[in-house]
């Protein structure tokens, strides 16, 4: 199992060599792997449906507890199959879509590696391999979002799509992590069990929340909802896949297989019900105010996504029943209607279905596809989309909570997605034939295929719904945590969800006949409507950059002086602080100072002051020197006669060199205001007394024993020398030595390198002399 | 200010020179037991062809060095890292002292000496390529 | 005697300094770039083997008994970073081959590269605090060498900045190594934490901690002192810029990690909680700094900046998975970050440009190129399943298992952003249609653009695609990884270990 | 005479910051070389100051006759003190290359690399 994902990676890859293998068909090469793991789902079928549960192990990284082990239960086959047959029409379907295209071989990488990433998801029971798969799924369909990559407006919806999806990942690892150590395990199984230690803990909310926002970017949920219709910007057999049947289908993924560790709460009841029915009518709401078909059916998925997560969140058997198989009829129904979306535009140009008109007759099979889908998507009698929405009609009517409010919803959602449904369905094909810029003709075989399959099972399921119902009761099963006993029927007699969708298809059908009105009445709202998520998501990323700019230019300004200051103020701050905080300073120390000693320190202090304020730069120059000659006796008073004389050599060749540098200068100006020096003076007066308590600190405390005893016992016995300083230098401490050598000689390198190599100059003499006379000067 | 200095200074760098020179092993070879060592007699030699350059010119001071300064640094630093590899010889840690006695003078030889000798070569070598690059900058 | 914790330091002294000596020939300098750090890779291979088989490994230099002369010492954390120093220095060196001019290296590119590594290697396997002040001069003054080499104006501006703000650095050090010796008359970082723990007056341990943390967290580049950084990675050939950022700030970071694991850890409410905060604050300037740029290898520089604090964060945490956490995240990062690095400089020798303004369309005619690019790009983001992921979760994992929320959040947020910029450059220099050039800059541009000989293309290629390999290697296969950082956060957890090894590896000397 | 050192040694930090914070580069660097040289009275100090015993051996002795200063810090400041020479001296020519090149003392007009 765990093989054929990993292999399909693997062929992922060398897509390209297949490419160059087989050509045009190598996408129906390609299309043999997810057909194969279908059929193997289906052989698993009966097993799943009788209860059990698949667990195929494999250890990972156990030193972090992540596995990769995968787990087969009702849910996951439910996904899996989708994921594995619709993997298959859309690899044929992009075959014919995209035919000639010259980045079809690099499409197929992304895809595979797409298709891949979203079987691990959903068969994954460890925690952190479910992340690693859903933040695949992330990059991929970044990448498939910006297939067209010339174009700015892709890139846009592309990062958008990445960083809305990417975000509420971040937030997802965060309720991962805080749910397995609630949990104490990072088994998805194992958590199922653990429902009410996880409900009682602390961390729940704060668990449940960042959960719930991965789940909800990833799959939509107001207010996140506004990426998906822009990622329309991808080629239609990516939106067919990816923000139909697939990957936006992750989130609710998610809350199906954690419903049984964190649902049933009142947070849970109330956010997710809430949520997805806000976001059920946003998104009906929204698919009629647009003219591009991507973008109804955009918006539809949005609908039904929120639907999706509302029944989750009423949570009833019911309703789980409900959820099971409005999920399944979206899939079929939504992936139909994506292809012949594609179909219209691949064979007239345009993508927008007021320019469409009368188009049956020219594509007969594309018609009766979508009219079918889209009587699924309506929920009309007998397709699975109308025992879907029966189901769903129930449940809400008996939800423990909401439930008047929740109905409305349900009914005015119902009433704009029939709307939503005619127009796709009916306004292209039927009504008088328009203009479209390229002349229609039916789509090639390889593109009819998928929707024609896809539409026959939405009928089909719709007419026999017992041939579902095992895998939609093993589905909700898993997602109830406890076994599920019902069967679907197609009709329930009359009831009320039935009144309710008649009157749902009154209302929808007499929206389709004044679309143009409700669509002007529609764009009053604009104003409000523009100030959405989306306008916030805007906001949020230019707060980003002029943040970035101002902190830019607060901190990495360019000025030295202000890097040095704020470093400086860092080191008096916290060193003073813990000076002050944390140490008792009981200053104990005698003061035994001889009077030439005294005159010594004076004049180092005398020359330290004059440099600094000495307008001439010899004077001032000619000021370190004094000091550091005062140093050098300092040294020669105190014991370190090595220290004097070396200081003394050192200090020379240093004034030498500064003299020799400073001819090259220009005189000293005043440059600062007053205000800077009087800041200056402070900084440098703070640093100095920090400094003097430190040691003061240091020499007033207890001081322990030197390891130089050891040095001075052993000179000359082990080390042969009596000058100890040397010995140390050369024996004890040799290393320390040859560092000091090398870094002379870097300092020698540098200095020779900047003098005399300069590598425009450089480039330039090369060329004038081609032998390397330039290199010895 | 390079190219010729005044009669005295040619003439004190002449006289000099070999006296600076002859100093600076002098404290090189006695610093392990008096104060001097390899940085010190290093300094001392380097100050004593920065006298004959300034006094000689650039030309001159090459023509008296033979190798270039940097040579120098190369072959200081070659030898000590050297000297601390006898020790492995002897299964020993690295930079253990070896010391041989060299038999006629009865002059104790060992590798802290050449360690001292790199160091030496490594001052003089690096405090002349410097000020050379100096000098050669100003002329240009 | 165990040669093998004191190769990795002396092959690159001795192969800077034969470089040195064979100033002149051109050929013989770039065969010991490559025999040299090569040589250097495989030692510090056996290195990591030995110590993983033998435990910490410890050789007193010269042979005095510890703590009179000089300890090296090689712990796993120490050996790690050491191969990875080794890893990148390789790496570099090939890399170096197809990219560094000739004028570079007619001027000490090479001897400069070699006693760089020398000294991040010394600072790494040190077991002494002063020794490793002067490995980190060695560090310093190659890497001021190696940033000015070519003498350009950037060069000049952006040296000055760095220059000064290390020198600044290493005084706050050396000043503190002055008055640690002071109280406890030691320089074995073993002894001092042994005797340390003797001395009643922990008030002034800490204030010599908070020391040391600020003159490491310059080194480290941690906020608010890491302007330095910025203002200078970007301006030297870029072979330099990917083996500084690989390498020099991992330096601070690894000292910062040495001396609070073993010396320091006496009040981790006060000095960690401190670090804490750092961490938090360098993560987020670090990354909102690149999100304001426009310049490949400026962005990049930010990035090293906000993903020092991932590491400090593990360290401030000072749990186990914490640290694991950090080591694995310096790990992961050394290579991501310099084979960044080492793609903008590719990028460059394109097109002709750093400004991802003027740069585009290499999707179309690079695919591989682009493919390497986003292999380190998506793990710098910690994008799974690369290298990036993983380090970043133990991260975020310890932190909200110590219940630090606050500060994982702005880790997560990071990695967000960093994701932004990571993307911004893809869209801009791959995706992008490449913008018509000016008339009059084409014509300049094209004349500098050189064609790339199939011997070079090797030289750009094989260094990019081998830490791509390694970067792809820790994701898919981290376990072994991990238990090496575990491991070495298991050692460093327990300094007597670390002191036991030193101070009872004693290579009695008689007369 | 080490409280006394420590004022001074204080003084000398403040005197090395002051200039390192002035606008033009060759103060910066005179601030660099006070500053070095001031953290090599540190180490010389606080580890404490002995007078007139230099650490030396006399002749056919094979220990100090009497008490000596501590010769450790010494050895340590005699590093520090080359190596500041060393890096100093890089310094000094920098500032110069980037007088030459920058064409102006001014380390105000040094900031395009940034921002």
């Amino acid at each position: 199992m765990q093989l054929a994902v990993l292999g399909g990676f693997v062929l992922a890859a060398f897509a390209p060599l297949l490419h160059r293998w087989f050509g045009e068909r190598a996408g129906l090469v390609m299309a043999l792997l997810p057909a194969g793991l279908a059929l193997w789902l289906f052989g698993q079928l009966p097993a799943v449906t009788a209860g059990q549960t698949l667990v195929f192990e494999y250890a990972w990284m156990p030193g972090l507890d992540i596995t990769l082990t995968f787990l087969l239960d009702g849910l996951s086959l439910l996904f899996a199959l989708l994921i594995s047959v619709i993997g298959v029409f859309i690899l044929i379907y992009a075959g014919g879509y995209l035919k000639g295209h010259q980045d079809l071989a690099r499409f197929h990488v992304v895809m595979m590696g797409f298709m891949m990433s979203m079987l691990g998801l959903v068969l994954a029971d460890n925690l952190v391999a479910m992340f690693v798969f859903w933040e695949l799924t992330s990059i991929t369909s970044y990448l498939l979002i910006g297939f067209n990559h010339t174009d700015p407006e892709a890139r846009k919806s592309a990062l958008q799509g990445l960083f809305v999806t990417v975000g509420g990942g971040m937030a997802l690892m965060a309720g991962l992590v805080m749910l397995a150590i609630a949990g104490d395990s990072w088994s998805l199984q194992a958590l199922t069990d653990k429902g009410e230690i996880l409900r009682e803990h602390g961390l729940y909310l704060p668990m449940l929340l960042c959960v719930l926002g991965g789940a909800f970017t990833k799959s939509a949920q107001f207010p996140f909802h506004f990426w998906l219709p822009n990622a329309m910007a991808a080629p239609t057999p990516v939106s067919a896949y990816l923000h139909s049947a697939t990957m936006v289908k992750a989130g609710i993924y998610l809350l199906a297989r954690l419903q049984p560790s964190l649902g049933g709460t009142e947070a849970w009841v109330t956010i997710l019900s809430l949520v997805g029915a806000l976001t059920m009518v946003t998104g009906a709401f929204l698919a009629l105010r647009h003219t591009g078909i991507k973008k109804v059916l955009a918006y539809s998925t949005v609908m039904a996504l929120g639907t999706l997560t509302m029944l989750l969140g009423i949570g009833t058997e019911e309703a789980l029943i409900a959820f099971a198989t409005f999920l399944l009829a979206h899939s079929l129904y939504k992936g139909a209607l994506f292809m012949v979306a594609g179909i219209l535009d691949h064979e007239t140009g345009t993508k927008d279905i007021a320019a469409m008109g009368g188009l049956r007759k020219a594509m007969p099979i594309s018609a009766i596809c979508a009219a079918v889908a889209a009587l699924s998507l309506g929920g009309i009698i007998p397709l699975l989309g109308f025992i879907g929405k029966e189901l769903m009609l129930e449940s809400v009517l008996h939800a423990e909570r909401f439930s008047n409010l929740l109905l409305i919803m349900s009914v005015a959602a119902a009433i704009m997605t029939l709307a939503a449904a005619a127009i796709v369905a009916l306004r292209p094909f039927f009504g008088a034939r328009r203009e479209t810029p390229k002349p229609p003709h039916e789509g090639p075989s390889t593109m009819l295929t998928g929707p024609v399959i896809l539409a026959g099972l939405s009928l089909v399921f719709g007419v026999l719904p017992s041939l579902v119902s095992p895998l939609v009761m093993s589905t909700a099963t898993s997602v109830h945590g406890s076994a599920v006993e019902s069967y679907l029927s197609l009709w329930h007699g009359v009831n009320l969800p039935l009144i309710l969708s008649l009157i749902s298809l009154v209302v929808g059908l007499l929206i389709y006949r004044h679309w143009e009105r409700w669509r002007g009445w529609q764009a009053q709202l604009d104003p409000i409507l523009n100030r959405g998520p989306e306008a916030a998501y805007f906001q949020f990323m230019n707060l980003v950059v002029v943040v970035a700019e101002w902190q830019t230019r607060m901190l990495q300004n360019g000025y030295i002086r202000n890097y040095l200051v704020m470093t400086l103020l860092i080191l008096v701050g916290l060193t003073g602080h813990a000076l002050v905080f944390r140490h008792d300073f009981d200053l104990d120390v005698a003061l035994d100072v001889r009077i030439h000693e005294a005159l010594v320190a004076g004049l180092m202090v005398a020359g330290a002051v004059t440099a600094c304020i000495m307008r001439s730069r010899l004077a001032s120059v000619a000021a370190v020197g004094t000091m550091g000659f005062c140093i050098a006796l300092t040294f020669v008073l105190f014991s370190a006669p090595d220290l004097g004389i070396t200081q003394l050599l050192v200090e020379t060749l240093t004034v030498i060199l500064l003299i020799l540098v400073l001819f090259r200068l220009p005189r000293f100006a005043t440059l600062s205001t007053p205000l800077e020096r009087v800041r200056d003076v402070v900084v440098a007066l703070a640093t100095g007394s920090l400094i003097t308590l430190l040691i003061l600190a240091v020499i007033s405390g207890e001081q322990l024993p030197s390891i130089s005893e050891y040095m001075v016992a052993n000179s000359v016995p082990l080390g042969h020398g009596h000058n100890i300083v040397n010995v140390i230098l050369v024996d004890f401490r040799a290393l320390d030595t040859l560092g000091e050598i090398f870094v002379l000689a870097l300092a020698a390198i540098g200095v020779y390198a900047m003098l005399r190599f300069h590598a425009d100059e450089y480039d330039a003499a090369k060329q004038r002399l081609p032998h390397e006379e330039y290199l010895d000067g | 200010m390079v190219k010729s200095g005044t009669l005295i200074l040619s003439v004190a760098a002449r006289l000099l020179m070999p006296l600076q020179l002859l100093f600076s092993l002098f404290l090189l070879l006695r610093g392990h037991d008096e104060p001097g060592g390899g940085f010190i007699a290093g300094l001392v030699a380097a100050g004593a062809f920065a006298l004959y350059l300034f006094a000689y010119g650039l030309t001159a001071t090459r023509a008296m060095l033979r190798v270039s300064p940097r040579d120098l640094v190369g072959l200081g630093l070659f030898l000590g890292v050297l000297s601390t590899l006898p020790a492995w010889w002897n299964g020993q840690a690295f930079f253990t002292a070896q010391w041989w006695t060299v038999p006629l003078i009865d002059y104790k030889f060992s590798t802290p000496l050449i360690f001292d000798i790199g160091v030496y070569l490594v001052v003089l070598g690096s405090v002349l390529t410097a000020v050379v690059a100096l000098v050669e900058n100003d002329r240009d | 005697m165990r040669p093998e914790v004191a190769l990795p330091i002396l092959i690159p002294l001795m192969a800077g300094s034969i470089s040195l000596l064979f100033w002149r020939l051109r050929l013989a300098q770039r065969l010991i770039a490559v025999g040299g750090t090569g040589a250097l890779l495989l030692t510090s291979l056996w290195l990591l083997v030995s110590v993983s088989h033998d435990g910490i490994l410890v050789m007193q230099m010269g042979d005095w008994p510890a703590p009179f002369g000089i300890s090296l010492v090689a712990d796993l954390f120490g050996a790690i970073m050491v191969v990875l120093t080794g890893i990148i220095g390789f790496a570099v060196a090939v890399y170096s081959l197809a990219t560094t001019g000739r004028g570079h290296e007619a001027f000490g590119y090479f001897p400069l590269m070699h006693l760089l590594l020398a000294g991040v290697a010394g600072a790494f396997l040190t077991g002494d605090i002063f020794n490793l002040y002067v490995w980190f001069e060695v560090m310093l003054v190659a890497s001021f060498a190696l940033l000015i080499l070519g003498s350009e104006k950037a060069q000049m501006e952006g040296a000055i900045k760095y220059v000064t703000l290390n020198l600044l650095s290493s005084v706050i050090f050396l000043s503190a190594v002055g008055l640690l010796y002071g109280m406890v008359g030691t320089l074995n970082m073993a002894d001092i934490a042994q005797r340390l723990s003797r001395v009643d007056e922990s008030g002034l341990i800490d204030v010599l901690a908070v020391m040391f943390m600020v003159a490491f967290g310059i080194k480290a580049a941690a906020f608010p002192l890491f302007f330095w950084l910025p203002a200078s990675y970007h301006t030297p050939p870029v072979a330099v810029s990917a083996l500084f950022a690989g390498l020099l700030t991992k330096v601070g970071v690894y000292a910062l990690f040495r001396v609070f694991t073993l010396i320091f850890h006496q009040s981790p409410s006060y000095t960690h909680e401190i670090l804490l905060w750092g961490a938090g604050l360098t993560m987020l300037s670090g990354v909102l700094g690149a999100a304001a740029q426009f310049e490949f290898r400026r962005i990049l520089s930010f990035h090293i900046v906000s993903q020092i604090g991932y590491m400090i964060l593990g360290l401030a945490l000072f749990t186990p998975l914490a640290i694991i956490g950090g080591v694995f995240y310096i790990m992961h990062h050394i290579i991501v970050k310099t084979n960044l690095f080492l793609v903008s400089g590719v990028v460059n020798r394109l097109c002709g440009s750093y400004d991802l303004k003027k740069l585009g369309g290499l999707y179309r005619t690079h695919p591989w190129l682009s493919i390497l690019f986003l292999v380190p790009a998506l793990s710098l983001a910690g994008m799974p399943p690369l290298s990036g992921f993983f380090a970043k979760f133990i991260v975020i994992r310890a932190g909200i298992e110590a219940g630090a929320y606050g500060v994982t959040f702005i880790a997560l947020l990071v990695g967000l952003l960093t994701l932004y910029s990571m993307i911004k450059i893809w869209a801009e220099v791959f995706w992008k249609v490449p913008p018509e050039p000016d008339e009059r800059e084409s014509e300049e541009e094209e004349s500098s653009i050189a064609p790339i000989r199939q011997r070079e293309m090797w030289q750009l290629y094989a260094p990019i695609v081998g830490l791509a390999l390694c970067t792809l290697f820790i994701g898919l296969n981290g376990q072994p990884i991990y238990e090496l950082a575990a491991a070495s956060a298991d050692q460093l957890l327990d300094p007597s270990r670390y002191i036991d090894a030193v101070m009872s590896n004693n290579g009695e000397r008689s007369p | 005479m080490e409280p006394l050192m420590a004022v001074v040694i204080g003084i000398l930090y403040a005197t090395a910051i002051y200039m390192m914070l002035r606008r033009s580069i060759v103060k910066l660097v005179i601030g660099l070389m006070l500053l070095s040289n001031a953290a090599n009275l540190l180490i010389f100090t606080s580890a404490g100051m002995t007078r007139g015993a230099p650490p030396l051996i006399p002749e056919g002795a094979s220990e100090p006759l009497g008490q000596v200063a501590d010769p450790l810090p010494q050895a340590l400041v005699l590093t520090a003190i080359v190596i500041a020479f060393g890096v100093l001296s890089f310094a000094v020519v920098l500032i110069r290359r980037a007088y030459e090149i920058v064409k102006a003392d001014d380390l105000d007009k040094m900031k395009d690399t940034d921002t």
